[in-house]
């Protein structure tokens, strides 16, 4: 059967950051060309530029976290993920050497300066979040937007912020310079499980619920295509990773990128298929931090559609 | 002799016009012009002022510096409009612009991005002269002007008289029917003054051409024009005298200064205009009034 | 009687666009209503938020960061525009050598710089005004380097034989005569000092108008991206007015456009 | 003889750079060498990857849209900001009206309007066009405006007495007047006009130096973006001493800075 | 006559300066002027000049318009270098600007952003005198060009002729060793004009001051001058002729026209003079070579 849209585009915020470690397999190890699909990857400069692209229409699909389709269905926007990337959210909550013997938990952030991607994103959300369950509120800490890359090095080495909340490479970066002592890790079952009490959906593929009412057939091939990325990470080796990605991808420093990917392999979904339980306690914390949420009524089943991943599972 | 003057002014039109019945080609009537200065106070310029200028007829402008001769020229050319009064050209009330007028500015207005032929060439533009036609007779007018070896100079790289004089080839290649002239040769030695002058006052004869002329060489003044019309000192300088030139034409301006008649009005002029300009002087200095000034 | 008229013009501009987007936004006319909603937000949801936002106490804070770091990169761009403008304007030989590398410096793109910034300069409001800063300082420098070269030759001659020395000429002659071109590129940088400003926030900080954006636009609140900016609007509108007042009083020696009777 | 001095002493000033880099990020004067390099890289692996580049085939086809895109918005901004300087500053009542919003829309940081361009012209190069033709039209707007204000008051007398109509106005006198503004306001709209392009791709693209350099920042590899920065660099050069040669022929009428003699 | 005056132009320092053994103020000396032109040709100027003024000395230039008066002037005050030849200053080689001399360009040269009052007034700045004795004598000075009553006008808001007695005022407050003056009198009527020359007499013979006084009017170049200079017609101009004014001093200039001395100087001088400006017409207009200007 022949996909009714074999040319696409996909969107993504910053491919090459391993959250989307499963886009970068498919399309190296040519999953996207077995199953007859042509993909364009356009890149964007944040999850939510790509999201925009995908309601305006200038891509087909995204790579992009789980939290969107939530606030779309709020939105009233029929977004829906259709395949699940990452189990585990991938954000570190990580303190400053030299506080490191003073800062033991969540409880002890009044006060401090906490760094995190932007305002508003999920990075800020997750530390926020953990302030809230170690019985702090969420505006007891200033939260600081310190960008996605080397901007975020600088300030932590800088002592611009004592806390960081963020996502590989910045994390692993600061912890093999000895800067950082991580607190929270969301990118293992442990550290999930101990913050939000269960797995919590990532890195999702997502798309406007019309296109794959349109067209699925090519649905189904493109979660074919992720869901055998998925089963590939499994069992690689982070140098089987780092032998597949364009060697611009090592972060200028092998070592540093093994030990990343190491980092980041366990929290890569095996089955493609979220747990209701892990999207409800992703709704329950995003009511907790966000007014406008809040008092919504979002029907979850309506965020993930997971036909598609279940066949890709069972054919594969 | 000053009062046959002022009579003359009103009866002016009759006695100057070769063709009485035609309107005239310009007509100044009760001029006042009033500049705002910084600060809200104002400066009056020129009052009252009459004047016409027949078809056929050459008149030129003589006074103190400073007195508003070229702020007339202004008013005429439509560039200016006047706080009171009216300007008339050939009966019709000026608005905006005086379209049967070429000005010949006293400062530099050549276009300093054209070479001294495209500043001529250009004024044939507006008329809708083809451009090997237009190059033709803007070479022949630089060449009339004794500038064929400059035609390719840009203003800056042109003296002062050079430059005057593509100015007056651009002005004149466009034949208009009233011309108002600011100093046309103050840049010139005297004799290209006066092959400059036996150029203008060809060209105005050969058809009947209105010309307002602002000179300080009150020989010049005599020896080109039908009327001198003597203006005032300033502030509020009005018209004093209008003397009509008994000289017969055509004349070869250089020949004619020999004349008895010329003397003579030479010297009638010349002290009205020495009384003007004392005046001005004394005022300028403050020694009477800084007058006017502030009202 | 005239500035009535203005005003009433202005109010009738804003009017008509207001209502166009009114119209796109709340019909479907133009597509479907939930999305444009979601790029555009309505009029009504904008102007309501930023009466709330104006009326509550906490946008002036942020306000009064953009606004700190808008006027520091305007003021230190500005000044070193016109005085690396001078100085080049001055020294050919250095005008010559430097050309290619100030011409190369203009083309670098900010945002990838923003990293580099807040390495040197911190997340404080430095590593904004540097931004700004970069923005500023070209525009101001190349207009400051062509108004000095456009000094009439004449009167500088003339100045020179009067016996000024260097510094006596930039007062009297260089200065006065670059002035026009220098308001003409300060109407230009006022603008690009706050998206300076803002960028930088939006890029890395804690405060200003460009942090609260930023948050709005992370969690696809399109009508608090839009209040902020209307805002923002409001705001240069402000300084720019202050610019044109100086520049009236600087200006009063010009000829005016068309000669002035009563 | 006075080209080579030149050249050499532009040479001299790129090796100064050079080796200061060079010393910075090699010796442990300025604070740890690892740290540095982190955010300076070396100018060695800046230089050697992009020869890499520069005889490897790739980077051609993302300069070549890049150099689509800027040179787009270039044409584009500057004649629309020609066009509308003119129009405004022939017809004040328009340019009174507009003003506060021309002043407004000035200072919009264009980094939040990328998703609205998308949104309009697709993720292709037209939305980055658009926001290359965002910074350019206000630069080049302004000072056209400015510089038809500036045409001398005789010049215009003369050639409104000489009988031209609006149309010729404008070719022989407002548009030779205005060109000196416009060059210089080009000069610095080359730079923007890149600096546009860039940031678009930046945002959100599949091509191009902006998308290189951004893929380049997020995987912490400086040398990458460093060495797209120089490329760029180099691109501006190129398009900017093109601008200049237009400028020479169009200026030829100017008196020199000083007079010449032989 | 021709022959005499050119023998004195070698012997002229010793008959013309009033203390021989000083050096002149300005020696012009083998000076050759060559223009670059568009497309690499060359336009030469003036050629060949040698010119003496001594300390004390009032030295016109007459010549027909565009010979090379003004850039003689710019090459005495340093605004131009010569491309042959020697400027020296009161025996001193020039090099770079004339800092002992005041110039009045040909063209309009004040700052336009700076009333009349400033622009007199900054002409003091240089040589540190205080801004109230500054303002002091600045009013002095308008006033005594008669202009009290315009201290406050910007440039363009004052006549030609006006803002001419402006400039004149800023170079002469400075009290220069010498003069250089272009046309100083060109936009004033010939009663202003009187006035001005009896005011330049009058400092010129208070200290020594050396003057070179380009002008188009001869009657007043003879009035004023201890010399006058006749320069022929461009390209390659030279001098072709220099006349000692035989008029004792002081003068009246108003007066000194009736006497006889006067006439026969003005004739003479009026002849070779009238011969040059032929040329140059001719010249011009391109009925002789459109010479040199291709060299
Ligand atoms: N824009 C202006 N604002 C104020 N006053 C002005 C303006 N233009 C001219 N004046 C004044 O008006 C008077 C007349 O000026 P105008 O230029 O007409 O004199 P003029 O007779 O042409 O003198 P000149 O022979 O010196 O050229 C002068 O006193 C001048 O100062
Ligand atoms: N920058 C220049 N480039 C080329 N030629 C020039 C330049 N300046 C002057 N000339 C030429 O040199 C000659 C002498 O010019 P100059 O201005 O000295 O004449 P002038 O005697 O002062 O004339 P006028 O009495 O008209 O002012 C003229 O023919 C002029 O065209
Ligand atoms: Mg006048
Ligand atoms: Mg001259």
């Amino acid at each position: 059967q022949n996909a009714e849209k074999p040319k696409l585009t996909l969107g993504v915020g910053g491919k090459q950051l391993l959250y989307y470690l499963p886009l970068t397999v498919a399309e190296k190890k040519g999953f996207f060309k077995e199953q007859g699909l042509d993909v364009e990857i356009n890149d964007f400069g944040g999850g939510a530029k790509s999201l925009q692209a995908l309601v305006g229409g200038s891509v087909d699909v995204v790579t992009g976290a789980y939290e969107h389709t939530i606030r779309m269905q709020a939105k009233g926007q029929d977004i829906r993920a259709v395949v699940e990337l990452g189990r585990f959210p991938g954000i570190t909550i990580a303190v400053r050497k030299d506080l490191a013997d003073k800062i033991k938990s969540a409880a002890d952030f009044k006060g401090l300066k906490i760094g995190v991607t932007a305002p508003g994103s999920s990075t800020a959300l997750t530390a926020q979040y953990a302030m809230i369950k170690a019985g702090l509120k969420a505006s007891d800490a200033p939260i600081i937007g310190v960008g996605a890359g080397a901007s975020a090095v600088a300030a932590m080495k800088q002592k611009q912020v004592d806390i960081i909340s963020h996502l590989d490479p910045v994390t692993s970066k600061l912890e093999a310079d000895g800067d950082v002592v991580a607190l929270i890790d969301t990118r293992t079952e442990a550290g999930t499980k101990a913050l939000f009490g269960g797995s919590n959906p990532a890195a999702v593929l997502y798309l406007k619920h019309d296109f794959a009412e349109k067209n699925p057939v090519t649905t189904q091939k493109l979660v074919n295509a992720f869901v055998k990325s998925l089963k590939w990470l499994e069992t690689a080796k982070p140098e089987d990773v780092a032998d597949l990605v364009p060697a611009e991808y090592h972060l200028g420093d092998k070592p540093l990128y093994l030990r990343a990917v190491k980092n980041s392999l366990e929290s890569y979904s095996r089955t493609g298929i979220s747990t209701p339980d892990a999207m409800k306690s992703m709704y329950d914390a995003l009511k907790l931090l966000d007014p406008e949420l809040a008092s919504s009524n979002v029907d979850l089943s309506k965020t993930f559609i997971d036909s598609f991943a279940k066949k890709a599972s069972s054919g594969s | 002799m000053e009062l046959a003057n002022r009579l003359h002014l009103d009866a002016g039109q009759d006695l100057s016009s070769p063709q009485a019945g035609t309107p005239p080609a310009v007509t100044l009537g009760g001029l006042d012009i009033t500049f705002h200065l910084e600060g809200g106070s104002r400066y009056q310029a020129v009052t009252g002022i009459d004047l016409s200028v027949a078809a056929g007829e050459f008149v030129s402008v003589v006074g103190p510096t400073g007195c508003g001769k070229s702020t007339l020229l202004n008013a005429a050319a439509g560039l200016l409009t006047p706080s009171a009064g009216t300007v008339t050209i050939f009966g019709q009330p000026l608005a905006g612009l005086n379209r049967r007028a070429g000005y010949l500015f006293q400062a530099d207005a050549l276009m300093p991005w054209k070479t001294a032929l495209d500043n001529v060439k250009v004024a044939l533009e507006p008329m809708g002269v083809s451009d090997a036609e237009a190059d033709r007779r803007a070479r022949d007018w630089l060449a009339r002007v004794g500038l064929r070896a400059f035609v390719d100079r840009y203003p800056h790289m042109l003296s002062g008289g050079q430059r005057k004089r593509v100015a007056l080839a651009q002005m004149l290649i466009r034949d208009p029917e009233i011309l108002l002239m600011d100093e046309p040769f103050g840049p010139l030695d005297a004799q290209t003054r006066q092959i400059m002058g036996n150029l203008l006052l060809d060209l105005w004869s050969r058809d009947r051409k209105a010309l307002i002329f602002v000179t300080h060489d009150l020989e010049e003044a005599i020896a080109l024009s039908d009327r001198v019309v003597v203006m005032s000192a300033g502030p509020a300088a009005g018209i004093v005298a209008d003397y009509r030139v008994p000289l017969p034409r055509p004349r070869d301006i250089a020949e004619i200064r020999l004349e008895k008649a010329f003397h003579e009005i030479h010297r009638d002029i010349w002290v009205s205009l020495r009384v003007e300009v004392q005046k001005a002087y004394a005022m300028g200095e403050g020694k009477e009034l800084v007058g006017g000034a502030g009202a | 009687m005239k500035r009535a008229k203005l005003l009433i013009l202005q109010a009738l501009v804003m009017v008509v666009f207001l209502a166009v987007w009114h119209l796109v936004t709340t019909t479907s006319l133009f597509g479907d209503v939930k999305t444009t909603q979601f790029f555009f937000s309505t009029p009504g949801a904008v102007l309501s938020r930023t009466w709330t936002q104006l009326t509550g106490g906490e946008i002036y804070w942020h306000l009064g960061i953009t606004l700190t770091e808008t006027v520091l990169a305007f003021v230190i761009g500005s000044a070193a525009g016109i005085l690396f403008g001078f100085t080049f304007a001055r020294n050919e030989l250095l005008a010559a050598v430097f050309d290619p590398y100030i011409k190369a410096a203009n083309a670098l793109p900010r945002v990838v710089l923003a990293p580099i910034f807040a390495l040197w300069f911190g997340l404080g409001i430095w590593s904004k005004v540097a931004l700004g800063f970069t923005l500023v300082f070209f525009i101001v420098f190349f207009n400051v380097y062509q108004g000095v070269r456009e000094v009439s030759p004449t009167v500088l001659a003339n100045a020179r034989m009067l016996g000024m020395n260097e510094r006596q000429l930039f007062r009297h002659v260089y200065w006065p005569s670059a002035l026009t071109w220098m308001f003409s590129s300060l109407h230009t940088s006022v603008g690009f000092a706050l998206v300076g400003a803002v960028v930088g926030e939006y890029l890395g900080s804690s405060a200003g108008l460009g942090y609260k954006i930023h948050e709005a636009e992370s969690v696809f609140d399109v009508t608090g991206v839009f209040s902020g900016m209307l805002i923002l609007a409001m705001f240069v509108i402000a300084i720019d007015s202050v610019v044109t007042m100086v520049e009236k009083r600087l200006l009063v020696w010009r000829p005016g456009q068309s000669s002035t009777t009563v």
